[in-house]
């Protein structure tokens, strides 16, 4: 749908994109694909944007398609770091530029790693928790955690963000360990089944983390079943219509918006500069475990959201109002002064 | 010319009393007759087992949960059993209630329209789906293994579009939420449901007894039919009891009685097991699964049937789609997704029922829908990582499964194993 | 044979792939006649029935009945005209028991709901009838019956219900001395109340036993149409091993 | 006592000319006895579509794209027809590969191994997982689905555990990327390699017939063997030249020449196809798969068969998981995830193996592979979003299917269509 | 009857679930003789055969073969003994043809590879010698077979092998007049080659044809074992529907 024409290939710079699917988070085809083609787009650059629909095989036919077809930068999104890699490989081979957009392929050779910084997103979501906590004055809370999918680098980014806020607090005796799990495929029906297991094996949980909104979302539905909603804090992330709505309407603690709009111009200005055969100017390096490297990278800060600031969300145009401000909750719009 | 011509060698004879009837069982059993012995079976020991390992396992609480857990996919796995007894299969019918509940979910939430109308267009969706599937089978000779593969990469498509690209979709209408969020029967309707069951249950075998005797044939003895009854009576009365205990953890709120699920679930079975075993269609479903081209012959329109099942399976999928878009008071592009598909497959295998057709039951497939679901959940009580969790679920599925298959050895060695 | 038959065949062809099983074939029968239909192992006999049944599509071919041109494209056409068939390869759904075989596809019911008392009632009777004592019970699943018993189940199921033409396939077969007895006098019993009925067999004893006509079947070729009387045991088993016998056969005229 | 005893009424005498040949097979074909033709039907239709639609389909470049992508589901599905022969299913194929692969990678990577011993660790690995299956199934009694919908769980976590929780293994070892990462023959390679096949085929077609004319036997004349081996010639040639062409975009780095995995492929299809074919062994399992009550009273070691099948279906897999760790020069928690199982089991389906057994092909195993690999490729270069792709995807396989259905469809309407 | 039985079947037992089928059956089989095998239809006669044959288990009784106990648990047992069963029900893989049917289990080979060739021709022969004239091709596959070419398949496939008892359970039910003649002769030359060779027929003239000794089954039950010399015809036809025939029978001893 995004397309200029194929044939001349050799004169226009020529950028590829793979999004990893569609299922975990809506965001890759409402959002990413979205402002990244406007930005392609506006620069002049030949560029495509495809979906691998969480298919790992689909992914590197993608690339090698794209590869063939000779673009001169490949930016992915990986479905994990082992395909991921493979590509990343494969790309640089044919002599194609390479940048890991979101997600850091481990033990890969991407130029360049554009995304917010997840372990500072677990950080926040830490944060968040303890704040809930504190607010509602609770005392020696079990906390159970809801990770993401195991197979995400991301997930244990995050976890390795809020088990830095909540570890200390866990040895300090000041909270209790709870149940921690990770969500294959981040799996809402699956999280749902976890936390009701969760909570028949421990009944006195008191806050809850949840790697995301979709998470966050299950885990509230089986507290609305024992009317202990907006009684114990859950957190999240990606600022969805439905975690603020949650948010607004006191079930969920937080949630952490990242906003992709920024995380796409920052992707696409370098790509476009790598197509045009310039240099890319980054901010950060991010040291890569596996490969034993350092990736220069462009790190963006997550923001925090609670009930207070839900409007800025709103108001950055990130989400629409009238997505969020629906039925029971246009008074809530109101009380937190979104029009 | 008269029946005593046909000499009764199993010397079962109206009112033969409890003992010969007996005898009789386990003889039956012993010859591999077992009926729905080995899934419960398997069933008590996981059961057991869990318990034991976790005492959580068997509170009031969690047996609710394992009701709301399961009963989508049992719902789906009774669908399928129409279309396994066919000999086909139906890959798409997780998908399918995807599709379904996506349906309910955009009816009711973005165009706002009441619960029974979107009811009515998720379960239209499904019926229309099968009989598509239905038709590209039948008319086309597709084998259905295509056919519903097809439409299992098509659904997560639709799902996806329906969704407009991944959003979740919450479904907030209260009605749709009672099926299998926070519908309960009081403590006194719950009572008063398991009186009307025990009695209907009683009535009906008494009844048949009463018409088979009367015209001179072989019948229960009344003790068969008493042990029969309270056996049932027990269970169910000890599954009711249990319900009806409180089991919030919040004081501000009550939670106690019978889940509206169970009486769909029960409502579903009998409906399905009516059709299968007293009405003609039922008949020629099992005829043609165990003989199509006999079943051709006589007259049966085969095409039809297989359309038919086809069209019951995916509107079974639709249910099961709401059920659970109920469970999540949402619904999600993965929704109907994942494992769904083979654990409500598996569900009817582990109850017996053969995948080349003509073989299966209802009722089983709601035991192995419920051997899957207390897998499942009490997986969730034990702290296993995820890669544990994996091998441990298939480890126990097998060993509920060997039970089973043990129990029904000597079938095999008795019998022609022709399949 | 100036009467007209109820059911006249014209010319039918059939082959399969590149074999031709059936080669301009006539062949009548006649209400209140039995018509014996005879032939070698793999003459086409059952090849013949089956295209007159709708199981088989023709390639060629009139299919007459009551001297009107009809059309049979399936079982059901057939059933329709008041065909009943008992194949030789019986065509039993193993998983059902005998009463759900007999009456498979002409359930008797009390409005939706099968009426299983009175079938199961109905079944014992007609199988008694045909002289089975040994079947333990009509609700024992046909799989485990011996096979004299599935091919009484079979011939029972077809004489169950009221027909214009009834069609044996070899039904002896697998039969023991006295049900071939009771079975040959079925036969004739059908015939007598005017019923057109067609018995395939190798056994020439029961064919002169019972039939009013003989038809030869040669390499899938119609030999010979007679009058039983007319001819001898030994010149119809000489239609059927070479073709032909003195002045009957292939190439002769009668 | 004499062979003319009896007559052939198909005329097809030693030496008829090509004339009553090309009769008797449209009579054939006609009569619903088509072979891989339908296949390759469908097969065709697709590739010309593709192409139309978007002429990058038909580059040089592509075409190895094609090979590299399918490779690893068409060996899975080549060994899951041994055991749909039989009637049986591995749902578990899929993450069996996924297992061995970890095998390889961890043995290669962690521990240093050399590449033959991690190879041998691997297919060791899948031998190992097939007999296991085998004897749950064979000796126990356990129904195929659920021992492999157990397996297929329990290898999700296994390679989880092998993977340590989701990390991934590079698989650097430039012997194993040679198989189907970057192994390629310098084209003269390739043209000797093409001459030897051609030769070979003649060889054994002309061998054969000479055999049976000896015997005084029925056989093809030699007009039909030499326009098969023209066709095929000119096939194979059209595609060994493509190869050969440069397909780099990149001036530093040449890539020409037929990649190494077509090599073992056709050494795959032509094990398959002899062991099936033209050893007691293969002919058993036809016999078990068909009959196999029958198969037992003949003599046959059923369970052994049955077991055999399990572990070369496991040990093709592990093959599979091979040439997908070399494809992705990784291994990850996904190999032989998402929809491998299922499009294997599809490829071979599509190929015209029936699920109730007894019938099927190798090389139509092959042909369905190609079907789903060029609908993924072809669906790759189109840009629609997720939603309308998966849509279009099961639109296009049901289409490819239902060619084959419609030529097919004689079939049933002739013959006997007893499943 | 002072000669060894090659095969003897002492007090053997057999119920299925709560159906008993055979009960206390002693049966012996003499190497160079006939035996004939008759009873009514489901008297438990292929339900012996089957027990012999190893493909049912026993509920209780003895093996004996030249007099030695033996234990069979399997096709594969009694074929070791070099038992050779045509069984009623036939047990031939559909999706074969004819000759890979013939040859199933024992396939003729080169090293690892089958000799297709030389199985085809022994095939051709064999069949031939039972007279069957209308099989296009021996490789056919058998689903395409006529009712009685099934039947000359599977004896074929018995007879192909040298054994010591072959057991044949209704072999002609569907042959026609010259193919009955060729297989009563191959059980003759059979027996006068020294084999033990059991036939079950319903075909009374088959059976006084070339049985030596006559075995009725009834209900379940031995009724007699008796010389074909001794017996009439109308005296075995009334131990197969009554069990009893004046001296013979049950409750009387020979
Ligand atoms: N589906 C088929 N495909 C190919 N050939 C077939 C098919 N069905 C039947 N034939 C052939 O047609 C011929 C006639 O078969 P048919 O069954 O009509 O014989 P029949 O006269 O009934 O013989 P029998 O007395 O043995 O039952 C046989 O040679 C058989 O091999
Ligand atoms: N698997 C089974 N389960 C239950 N009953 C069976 C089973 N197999 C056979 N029977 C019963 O055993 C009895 C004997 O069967 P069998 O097949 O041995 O008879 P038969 O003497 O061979 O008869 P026929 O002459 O009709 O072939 C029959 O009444 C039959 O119904
Ligand atoms: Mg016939
Ligand atoms: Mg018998």
């Amino acid at each position: 749908a995004c397309t200029a024409n194929v044939s001349g290939a050799g004169s226009r710079p020529r950028i590829g994109v793979i999004l990893p699917d569609s299922k975990s988070s809506a965001r890759w085809e409402t959002a990413d694909r979205k402002y990244l083609a406007a930005a392609f787009k506006a620069a002049g650059v030949d560029y495509e944007i495809q979906n691998a629909q969480n298919d790992k095989s689909a992914f590197t036919t993608l690339a090698e398609q794209m590869i063939t077809q000779g673009v001169d930068v490949l930016m992915i999104v990986n479905l994990d770091s082992g395909t991921g890699k493979a590509v990343l490989d494969k790309a640089r081979n044919a002599g194609v530029a390479t940048i890991d957009y979101d997600r850091l392929t481990l033990g890969g050779s991407a130029r360049y790693y554009v995304s917010f910084d997840n372990a500072a997103v677990g950080t926040l979501q830490g944060q968040g928790l303890v704040k809930c906590l504190t607010d509602a004055k609770a005392t020696r809370p079990v906390i159970a955690e809801l990770n993401g999918s195991q197979t995400d680098n991301n997930s244990t980014l995050f976890k390795e963000g809020y088990d830095g806020v909540l570890g200390p607090k866990f040895t300090s005796g000041e909270y209790q360990k709870g149940p921690d799990q990770w969500i294959e495929e981040w799996d809402n029906t699956r999280a749902g089944t976890a936390f009701e297991q969760m909570m028949t094996a421990q009944p006195d949980i008191g806050g809850v983390i949840a790697a995301n909104d979709g998470l966050a979302n299950a885990a509230i539905n089986v507290l609305k079943k024992q009317g202990l909603n907006g009684h114990i804090p859950v957190t999240g992330q990606d600022a969805t219509a439905q975690g603020l709505q949650n948010i607004l309407a006191g079930d969920q603690c937080m949630t952490v918006y990242k906003d992709v709009r920024r995380e796409a111009a920052a992707a696409a200005k370098l790509a476009i500069a790598l197509a045009k055969g310039e240099t890319g100017v980054t901010t950060a390096k991010v040291y890569d475990r596996v490969g034993k490297r350092d990736v220069d990278a462009i790190l963006l800060d997550p923001k925090a959201i609670t009930r207070q600031n839900v409007r800025d969300v709103i108001d950055d145009g990130y989400v629409a109002a009238d997505e969020v401000c629906t039925g029971e909750f246009a008074a809530r719009c109101a009380a937190a002064g979104i029009k | 010319m008269s029946l005593s011509m046909l000499e009764d060698r199993t010397a079962r004879r109206p009112s033969a009393g409890l003992g010969p009837y007996t005898r009789d069982y386990l003889a039956r059993v012993r010859g591999g007759n077992m009926g729905a012995l080995p899934a419960v079976l398997g069933l008590l020991t996981l059961v057991v087992a869990f318990s034991v390992a976790r005492p959580e396992f068997v509170t009031a609480g969690n047996l609710a949960n394992l009701l709301h857990q399961g009963a989508a996919v049992t719902v789906i796995a009774m669908g399928l059993v129409f279309v396994l007894l066919l000999g086909e299969i139906d890959l798409s019918a997780g998908f399918a209630s995807g599709v379904c509940a996506s349906v309910l979910a955009v009816l009711l939430t973005n165009y706002g329209f009441p619960w029974y109308f979107a009811v009515l267009g998720a379960v239209a969706t499904g019926a229309a789906i099968g009989l598509v599937i239905g038709l590209l089978v039948a008319k086309l000779g597709i084998p259905s293994f295509v056919v519903t593969l097809a439409a299992f990469l098509a659904f997560q498509g639709a799902v996806l579009l329906l969704m407009k690209g991944g959003t979740i979709v919450a479904v907030d209408d209260p009605a749709i939420k009672k099926i299998n969020f926070d519908g309960r029967f009081t403590p006194l309707q719950g009572w008063v449901l398991y009186g009307i069951t025990i009695a209907a249950m009683l009535a009906l075998h008494l009844w048949k007894r009463h018409s088979r005797v009367r015209h001179g044939l072989t019948a229960d003895p009344i003790s068969v039919i008493a042990l029969r009854v309270v056996t049932v009576a027990v269970l169910l009365g000890a599954a009711v009891w249990t319900l009806n205990l409180e089991r919030s953890k919040n004081d501000a709120i009550s939670q106690r009685g019978v889940p509206m699920i169970v009486a769909i679930l029960g409502l579903l079975l009998w409906l399905c097991t009516f059709v299968l075993n007293r009405t003609a269609f039922g008949r020629h479903v099992y005829a043609v699964g165990g003989n199509r081209e006999a079943s051709r012959r006589a007259g049966i329109h085969v095409d039809a049937i297989r359309i038919a099942a086809f069209v019951i399976c995916s509107t079974m999928a639709a249910v099961g789609g709401i059920v659970a878009a109920s469970r999540d008071a949402s619904v999600n592009p993965n929704t109907g997704g994942s494992n769904v598909l083979l654990y409500a497959v598996g569900a009817a295998v582990i109850g017996g029922t053969s995948l080349f057709g003509g073989k299966g039951r209802v009722l089983n497939a709601v035991l192995g829908g419920a051997v899957v679901a207390v897998i499942e959940n009490g997986m969730g009580l034990m702290e296993y990582s995820p890669g544990t969790k994996y091998i441990v679920t298939g480890v126990v599925l097998l060993l509920a499964a060997g039970i089973d298959a043990l129990t029904r050895r000597r079938a095999a060695r008795v019998g022609i194993s022709l399949h | 044979m100036t009467e007209r038959p109820l059911l006249e065949i014209r010319g039918l062809s059939k082959s399969f792939g590149p074999v031709q099983v059936l080669r301009d074939v006539d062949f009548s029968v006649y209400a209140g006649q039995v018509t014996a239909l005879v032939g070698d192992n793999g003459a086409g006999k059952s090849t013949l029935v089956k295209c007159v049944g709708g199981i088989y599509s023709i390639d060629s071919g009139e299919y007459l009945f009551e001297g009107r041109p009809v059309s049979v494209h399936g079982p059901r056409d057939a059933a329709a005209l008041g065909v009943e068939i008992v194949y030789q390869d019986l065509a039993l759904c193993d998983n059902l028991d005998i009463v759900q075989n007999m009456f498979l596809g002409r359930e008797i019911r009390r409005g939706l709901v099968l009426d299983d008392i009175t079938m199961e009632q109905k079944a014992a009777e007609t199988l008694a009838g045909l002289s089975v004592r040994t079947v333990a019970s009509v609700r024992q699943p046909v799989s485990s019956l011996s096979g004299g018993q599935r091919q009484t189940v079979a011939i029972a199921k077809a004489v169950l219900w009221n027909n214009r033409i009834v069609i044996l396939d070899e039904p002896n077969a697998a039969l023991g001395v006295a049900q071939t007895a009771q079975v040959l006098e079925l036969v004739r019993r059908l015939a007598d109340r005017g019923l057109a009925v067609v018995l395939i067999s190798h056994n020439m004893n029961d064919v002169f036993a019972v039939a009013d006509r003989i038809a030869a079947l040669y390499l899938g070729q119609m030999a010979a149409e007679v009058r039983a009387t007319d001819v001898t045991h030994s010149q119809v088993v000489e239609l059927i091993t070479t073709g032909r016998s003195g002045p009957l056969g292939l190439g002769a005229t009668l």
